[in-house]
């Protein structure tokens, strides 16, 4: 039997953890081989999914149980991206140790786990059936819980572990029990099964397993007020860690909500549509309320990161074509921007404390690594010609399609609160002047190579028409 | 050939931040000469523009532009994904406002050679800000209208929080946050004006083919209108404008006051009541009540403060809610009275900055009463500041009374009790502007001169001529307002035809 | 023996499970009611499976995956556990306060 | 050939190019060529001025209006337009003579005025400016027109007067004058706005040929109250009536006139005594028709210029500062114009004698009131303080200057056959046939004042022992340059009214109206020797308290130990005082105290909770994360339950 092309890069990405883990029984502890694994395995796969053809509709089927639909291979491109970032952002730290943090180890597991928190990401989007769907998050999740515990050194980073498993752990069981009356309502595990009863008819029980389910989820998305864990989770583990996690998680648990919202429930969209618009508003004003007056870095980055949740949330109010064009589109942006930021912070942070006073001085000291951080900032602000604003701009417009104006007005004033705080970071970047000394940040190649280009991408992603083009043009089918 | 040159306004800016990364920030010399060469051709290209649309006048233009009557009309694809296209013309109102833009740009460039920190960002910054401006004054499409609208937030907060003096942290935040406040109200109506127009279109004229719905045009025109009128500093949303300019470097005071807060007011005269003439017609009499502050309590507040900037902020807030008052009163004659309001207070705000931050330069004080005679030290500086401040009282010659005396007459057409009340008190607060006009150029220029001041200098010719410039085209407008005026009559009649 | 029996059954194991989660100061046994809610779900997916749905096995499918699924869950958090406990000798949730505004 | 249009051009032309030519170039590098400039050019300008007056006089056209050119300036709705033009007629003729005139030989004065000041290039420079706005009032075809140099008049005053700005008096009394005269000009340009929308035109022919009975019928609501459009163009009139008063520093807006002699004195001759202050009556001449048809509008305008009239008599016949006292009695002769325009109308009859006096007597006093003023200068000049008690005993030693003072002070005083006395007459005999005989007794009574003051004056500034050193040294000489313009003028305070009565009354007489006009009544030819009667007693009576050899001089100048009633006089009834208080207490005090109390501790109040109530909710958000992890637990169970019950979900 042959293997159809389109489902080699997943299965790649399958064997690729392996790959990379096993590399270091045969090579000394030292050695730069799994890194070298790593870095072309994932370019790769990356390639080989910009190889695939768009095919509209449907999507294709892997044995009738494993779907591959445009929205797939584009969630596919930025869980792989965003693993590519991570890693090539964690590589520092297990070269040095950052301040105030041991130095980490086993870079060859760390890429591992993060490969198969994608892999995760990646069975999420082409589940079929809720028993793979439930798998695949939980193959997401749990290699992140060890992520946050890699270093076994650091008290902060356990304890954030402990409470992210924890409450993981009771957010599954909300899951569980959300599947298991979907299940009891639907009598089958089957997406099309699932959708074909929901149109036949509603009952409580359906009622029932949508809440678990979104709260199951809320926790994952880190929406009101199941995001209670994340400042602490991004403060306490190590900061690659804390990068993936917002991005990778985030975009899992969002690709979750899309194909349940456009999937089986699509139905029932505008019952759940005021469930939906609630929890955007409330989580994108609390975010940003808690964001007002951080000091420490990635504790902002989490609230930061919890409001841009609520943002993406306003996507789902639309139309099935709309709303994963804009989702993905957001999260191609979001990652960037995002990534961007904490590579700015990463350098930063291994020569300082990881908080706002850390960064005096530093338009001084290095104006292109503060360029580089105002554009991020100005990028997740949703300033344009940013690509963030744009990608704003997309979520709002899929939450218009169906007229909800209000939420949409409220959600572009929550965009000055917004404003105001990634201001107060750019200020102490640009205007606030150094308490001493400081001496000179030196970046690798590396750092140089990637800021550069990130930088590039947030500028130009927005508003160069072929560059949407190519994301969006798959959709045109749906 | 015309229209590329067109295009090109808004692109020579950002190609030349991009000309200046390579050179390093330490040889400034040649950063300021490249910018000066970049903002003088554009100021060029537009003048040569200007006067092509001047010439046409009222001769056909591009079908596709109508109702407006746009020249150098371009209509391309942009964002497929929601269908956003790039729309960019010009008619009369549009071409003068550019070319205000491009003059003040270019003093801007001009008085900031001397600016203290990294020149290379901050010319690079004046770029953007250029470049958000003009697109504002050239775009058709409410997404690429928005996009250049909101850019200047992304300018404005850096230039003032690192380049300003006094509280510039707090005027910067106050400014870029007040003005995305409202951005951010005009961005919540877009999407409502595309989707209830069911155009399916972004652009200015599709949309306005059709009659949108009232319930809808009812709570879009105010939310839309008072984005707008936020950053034309109108009551209550001007608490932003006189801590943001005195915290900003004379450049930036000159561009935000100068032709920033003009895109407020043309938005409202060009989007929300073009767009939304039926809300307009019921909502605009209330408009008018909040006038009374900006016009009437403006010069007063104005009397009672001692620093330059604040004064002018103050003397700012009046002048443009005189826009407004020929805005409301829906009358042609008041739409041209406000549209050459705008430009006229452009140059005269422009001039204003430019002096004061000369003057600035030199005695490091802007606290009046700390200042006196200097009028013998620097006689042309002096001359330039009585004059923007003779312009400011609306002395004929110049193009404030022109303007004024317009929006006065339109204004006194419309007859409704409100605006008939509020024209009498604007036309009687004539005296209050000269009050502090005078008072503040008495204490400053006048009287005996402080010891310290014995060694101040004249400005030097860079500086002369900006003040010769910009005096030039206040008597310009000011003494041969007839072409401007017809220029104005004809991109105003589309707009006032929807009433 | 019905369905609404088993439901009510289940339910009450979750709640008895969340009680304990909100009683339970001492990690493990925290740990030990969450396992409670997971089988609450695994008890739906069964009787469902007997009772009403018209693919059965599915139901018990999902429930076997349920329980590998949390066995390697509650494994990865035990060992976090462990971690934690060399570093703050102590199994008390209320003494995990490092990390807060 | 030069024909009229020609002509016109040139009248404007030349004081505009001497403006710009002395202030951007010559300015304040070589004085001499810009004084000379400035001369040649307001000179030719008088000669051209001339010349258009005799070519009209003679030609048969006269006395009906002619426009030599209009220019399009600024179109508004429909046919409101604003037209920059050149009216000729009568009136504005003789307006161009005068003002080309005084202006030449002020020019020649300041020559020597100004020799010794370092900015004499700039004060050519606005003195021609001043002309040249001056010139274009006068030939205003519109009222548009007419606001435009009315404006540019009142800047060039307030850079002459302002133009020692080291001195704070001179600045602070240049922004009080411009201040002022911006507050009447501000409900001009209202009268104008309403006046133009009623009617709709801004032309003087338009406005002066209306009849109300139009306008009896639609209303205009003037937001506070709906009116009828014909008591709108009566408020209309009032309005515009109000600039003038303003310009014309008629009571209470006549605190500026006295201070601004803190100018050079040429200024003074020339702007604040014989043109640019009766801009406001020439205002009410120009548009005479007008104001005769809005029905009580010129009974205000005769009470106003009345009670100005009297009232600055009085303070005149106190005052020590020279310059002061012709400042009081340009405004008392003001206040004459003012009233005889005003005391035309009978009931619904006009009287045209009453206009023709007023003209007249705009004429003959710019002639006499500007020498008086070149003289005062030069005493000042030599003496160097406006103080009549360092004067005295200067006739000998200004044989010249003391000669022409009596002509123009015999003039002022109107006895004949000096040019005052024709003039002065005339207007007493409108008073008297208008039938307002309280009026006429106080234009009888002021005619005795002013010869009382003007000769106080003389006695004390010529007459008796010098009472300052460089008089007594001998060091006091006369000025050619400054003598010169002093003789010349005294030639026409000798002779204008004798030659100009017969044209007055031959041309000077008010156009069609919509009123039936009595053209003449029967001269009370009693009312002359009344007059001068009165006059000479009040001479005498002068002569007796100055200038008798053996009169007390020292008790003349003493001002201190008074009666209160002089005291209060004295002081000017306090009006300055008056003056500042209401504006610094209750406008600067008052209401721009409030302005900005609204503005800082209420809308930034506002705004400052605004932001405080943010950061609360802030930091309520942050004080849920202590980092308890139980609370954490609760909060996913509590976010179900929540959900559950406000979710919105149909459960």
């Amino acid at each position: 039997m042959s293997i159809p092309n389109f489902i080699i890069p997943d299965l790649l990405l399958l064997l690729f953890p392996f790959i990379v883990i096993g590399s270091r029984l045969f090579c000394d502890a030292k050695s730069n081989v799994p890194w070298r694994i790593a870095n072309i395995g994932f370019l790769l796969i990356f390639m080989l999914l910009n190889f695939i053809p768009l095919a509209g509709g449907e999507g294709r089927f892997f044995i009738c149980n494993w779907r591959v639909d445009d929205f797939g291979v584009f969630m596919r491109e930025v869980l792989v991206v965003s693993a590519i970032l991570g890693m090539w952002f964690s590589k520092d730290y297990f070269m040095h140790a950052a301040a105030g943090k041991p130095q980490m180890h086993q870079i060859a597991e760390f890429i591992g786990a993060i490969a198969f928190a994608t892999f995760g990401g990646v069975t999420v989007v082409s589940a079929c059936d809720t028993i793979t769907f439930f798998l695949g998050l939980e193959i997401a999740t749990i290699p992140m819980y060890a992520l946050t515990a890699w270093n076994k050194q650091d008290q902060l980073g356990s304890e954030a572990a402990t409470k992210y498993i924890l409450m993981g752990s009771v957010a599954t069981a909300f899951e569980l029990f959300g599947f298991s009356y979907l299940y009891g309502f639907a009598g089958s595990l089957h997406f099309d099964a699932i959708h074909n009863a929901v149109a036949a008819g509603t009952s409580p029980l359906l009622w029932i397993a949508v809440l678990f389910l979104f709260c199951g989820i809320g926790f994952k998305l880190t929406l009101f007020p199941f995001y209670t864990w994340a400042p602490d989770v991004y403060e306490g583990a190590p900061t690659p860690v804390t990068a993936v996690l917002s991005v990778t998680s985030k975009a899992t648990a969002i690709a979750f909500l899309v194909v349940l919202v456009y999937g089986p429930l699509a139905p029932v969209q505008e019952q759940i549509a005021p469930l939906i618009a609630l929890l955007a508003g409330v989580t994108l004003f609390v975010g940003n309320l808690g964001a007002l007056k951080q000091y420490r870095l990635r504790r902002f980055m989490a609230y930061s990161s919890i409001a841009q949740a609520g943002y993406i949330m306003v996507a789902l109010l639309g139309t099935a074509a709309m709303a994963k064009t804009a989702i993905i589109y957001y999260l191609f942006v979001y990652a960037v921007s995002n990534y961007l930021a904490f590579f700015v912070f990463g350098i930063i942070g291994h020569h300082r404390e990881e908080i706002f006073d850390s960064l005096r001085g530093l338009s001084k000291q290095n104006p292109s690594l503060a360029i580089a951080l105002a554009i991020s900032m100005f990028s997740l602000a949703g300033i344009p010609p940013l690509a963030g604003f744009f990608g704003k701009f997309h979520l709002f417009f899929s939450g218009a399609t169906t007229g909800h104006y209000m939420l949409i007005a409220f959600a572009v004033l929550n965009n000055v609160l917004a404003l105001f705080y990634y201001l107060q970071l750019v200020k102490s970047a640009w205007v606030d002047e150094p308490d001493g000394h400081l001496n000179p940040l030196r970046l690798t190649r590396r750092q140089r190579g990637v800021i550069i280009l990130l930088s590039c991408a947030v500028v130009v992603l927005g508003f160069l028409p072929f560059l949407s083009d190519n994301i969006f043009v798959g959709f045109s089918g749906l | 050939m015309e229209t590329v040159l067109f295009n090109l306004i808004w692109v020579i800016p950002l190609l030349t931040v991009l000309a200046c990364i390579p050179i390093p920030a330490t040889c400034e010399r040649a950063l300021r000469t490249v910018h000066t060469a970049s903002v003088s051709f554009v100021l060029l290209v537009v003048c040569v523009l200007t006067y092509r649309v001047f010439a046409l006048g009222a001769a056909p233009a591009d079908p596709a532009s109508t109702p407006f009557a746009l020249r150098f009309f371009t209509d391309i694809p942009w964002l497929n994904a929601f269908n956003a296209h790039y729309i960019v013309g010009a008619d009369g109102l549009n071409m003068l406002l550019l070319a205000l833009t491009a003059f003040i740009v270019w003093a801007g460039v001009l008085v900031s050679y001397k600016i203290k920190g990294n020149q290379k960002v901050f010319f690079a910054l004046i770029q953007l800000l250029a470049t958000s401006v003009y697109g504002v004054y050239m775009s058709f499409d409410l997404v690429l209208f928005f996009v250049f609208y909101e850019m200047e937030a992304l300018c404005m907060y850096l230039m003032i929080a690192c380049y300003g003096s006094g509280r510039r942290d707090y005027g910067g935040k106050k400014l870029t946050l007040t003005l995305a406040f409202g951005s951010s109200m005009i961005l919540a109506t877009l999407f409502g004006l595309y989707f209830e127009s069911g155009t399916g279109s972004w652009s200015l004229m599709e949309i306005s083919k059709v009659t949108l719905p009232m319930d809808f045009q009812m709570w879009a025109f105010p939310l839309m209108f008072m984005g707008f009128a936020v950053s034309s500093s109108l009551f209550p949303f001007h608490f932003w404008s006189p801590d943001g300019h005195s915290a900003a470097p004379t450049a930036v005071s000159m561009l935000a006051a100068g032709v920033m807060m003009k895109m407020g007011a043309y938005g409202c005269l060009r989007f929300a009541m073009f767009l939304m003439p039926e809300a307009a017609k019921i909502w605009l009499p209330y408009v008018v009540a909040l006038l009374i502050f900006n016009v009437v309590l403006g010069p007063f507040i104005a009397i009672r403060h001692k620093d330059l900037k604040y004064i002018t902020a103050y003397s700012s807030i009046s002048h443009l809610g005189l826009i407004f008052l020929g805005l409301a009163a829906l009358t042609p004659v008041g739409l041209r009275g406000a549209s050459l309001q705008m430009i006229s207070h452009g140059f005269l705000t422009g001039l204003f900055f430019a002096t004061i931050g000369m003057i600035y330069e030199r005695t490091h004080t802007r606290d009046i009463t700390e200042m006196g005679g200097i009028m013998k030290k620097m006689p042309f500086l002096g001359v330039g500041f009585v004059i923007a401040g003779f312009a400011g009282l609306g002395l004929p010659g110049f193009s404030g009374f022109i303007a004024e005396s317009t929006i006065f007459i339109g204004a006194f057409q419309q007859d409704s009790t409100l605006t008939r009340i509020v024209t009498v008190l604007a036309i009687l607060s004539i005296t209050t502007t000269a009050v502090y006009i005078l008072q503040t150029a008495n204490r400053m220029l006048h009287g005996p001169m402080p010891a310290k001041f014995q060694t101040l200098t004249d400005g030097c010719f860079r500086e002369k001529l900006v003040i010769v410039v910009l005096v030039f085209c206040l008597l310009l407008i000011g003494i041969f307002p007839g072409p401007f005026a017809d220029m104005l009559d004809l991109s105003i009649a589309p707009i006032f035809n929807r009433f | 023996m019905n369905l609404m029996n088993c439901l009510i059954l289940a339910f009450l194991l979750f709640g008895i499970g969340v009680w304990g989660l909100m009683r339970r100061r001492h990690l493990i046994g925290m740990l030990i009611s969450i396992e409670l809610m997971l089988n609450a779900a695994n008890i739906n997916f069964i009787s469902f499976a007997y009772f009403t749905a018209q693919d059965s096995t599915a139901g018990a499918l999902f429930s076997i995956f349920v329980i590998a699924v949390t066995a390697c869950e509650m494994a990865i958090a035990l060992a976090i556990i462990v971690t934690m406990y060399r570093r703050h000798h102590s199994l008390d949730a209320d003494q995990l306060r490092d990390l807060h505004d | 050939m030069i024909n009229d249009m020609t002509l016109g051009y040139l009248i404007l032309a030349l004081p505009l190019l001497t403006f710009v030519v002395n202030g951007l170039f010559l300015g304040n590098k070589c004085h001499k060529a810009a004084a000379a400039l400035a001369i040649a050019c307001n000179g030719i300008a008088f000669v051209c001025a001339a010349t258009l007056a005799v070519h009209y006089f003679t030609s048969d056209f006269a006395p009906n209006k002619t426009v030599l050119f209009q220019h399009d300036f600024l179109t508004f709705a429909g046919n409101l337009a604003a037209t920059i033009g050149m009216l000729i007629d009568p009136l504005s003729l003789m307006m161009l003579v005068v003002v080309t005139f005084i202006s030449f030989m002020v020019n020649i004065y300041s020559v020597g005025y100004m020799r010794e000041d370092p900015s004499a290039g700039r004060f050519f420079s606005l003195l021609s400016l001043f002309s040249f706005s001056m010139l274009g009032l006068v030939v205003a075809t519109n009222l548009f027109q007419m606001f435009i140099f009315w404006e540019l008049v009142g800047v060039s005053s307030y850079l002459l007067i302002g133009f020692w700005y080291h001195k704070p008096s001179a600045v602070s009394a240049s922004k009080q004058a411009f201040i002022l005269t911006r507050f009447a000009d501000s409900f001009f340009l209202f009268g104008i706005v309403l006046v133009s929308y009623v009617v709709g035109s801004f032309d003087f022919s338009t406005l002066n040929d209306l009849s109300l009975h139009a306008f009896k019928g639609e209303t205009i609501n003037l937001g506070i109250c709906t009116v009828t459009k014909a008591e709108a163009l009566v408020l209309g009139s009032v309005m515009i009536f109000t600039g003038g008063w303003g310009k014309s520093a008629m009571f209470p807006m006549h605190i500026w006139l006295p201070n601004a002699m803190e100018g050079p004195t040429p200024v003074s001759s020339i702007i604040h005594s014989a043109t640019m202050v009766v801009a406001g009556v020439y205002l009410v001449a120009r548009l005479f028709p007008f104001f005769a048809i809005c029905d009580n509008t010129l009974k205000l305008i005769m009470v106003v210029g009345a009670f100005t009239m009297v009232f600055a008599a009085v303070i005149a016949c106190t005052q020590k500062d020279i310059k002061r006292i012709l400042a009081y009695s340009t405004l008392s002769q003001l206040g004459y114009m003012m009233f005889a325009l005003g005391v035309c109308k009978i009931g619904q009859v006009v009287v045209a004698t009453g206009w023709t006096a007023s003209t007249f007597h705009i004429f003959t006093h710019a002639f006499f009131k500007c020498s008086l003023f070149l003289i005062a200068g030069s005493l000042i000049h030599q003496v160097h303080t406006n103080d009549l008690d360092a004067m005295g005993g200067l006739r000998k030693k200004m044989p010249w200057t003391y000669w022409c003072c009596l002509i123009s002070v015999l003039a002022i005083s109107g006895i004949p056959p000096f040019s005052g006395f024709f003039s002065k007459d005339e207007i007493i005999l409108a008073a008297f046939q208008s039938h307002h005989y309280v009026v006429f007794g106080l234009a009888l009574l002021t005619s005795g004042l002013t010869t009382f003051y003007m000769f106080r004056l003389f006695f004390l500034a010529f007459h008796g022992a010098p009472r300052h050193e460089g008089v007594k040294a001998g060091h006091v000489h006369e000025d050619f340059a400054m003598t010169l313009p002093i003789v010349v003028l005294a030639v026409p305070a000798l002779l204008s009214g004798l030659l100009g009565k017969s044209i007055f009354e031959k041309f000077f007489v008010v156009g069609k109206l919509h009123v039936p006009t009595l053209v003449k009544l029967s001269h009370a030819s009693w009312i002359p020797v009344v007059a001068v009667a009165v006059a000479v007693v009040a001479l005498a009576l002068a002569w007796f308290m100055y200038g008798r050899p053996k009169s007390n001089i020292a008790r003349a100048l003493d001002d201190i130990n008074r009666g209160p009633i002089y005291k209060v006089i004295y002081h000017k009834f306090y009006f300055d005082e008056i003056y500042y208080a209401v504006v610094r207490q209750f406008i600067f005090g008052g209401v721009a105290a409030t302005a900005r109390f609204i503005q800082d501790y209420i809308i930034e109040e506002i705004l400052a909770f605004t932001v405080w109530f943010t950061h609360k909710l802030g930091d309520l958000v942050r004080t849920a994360q202590a980092g308890y992890l139980p609370f954490y637990l609760g909060t996913l169970i509590v976010g179900l339950l929540l959900w559950r019950f406000i979710g919105g979900l149909p459960l």
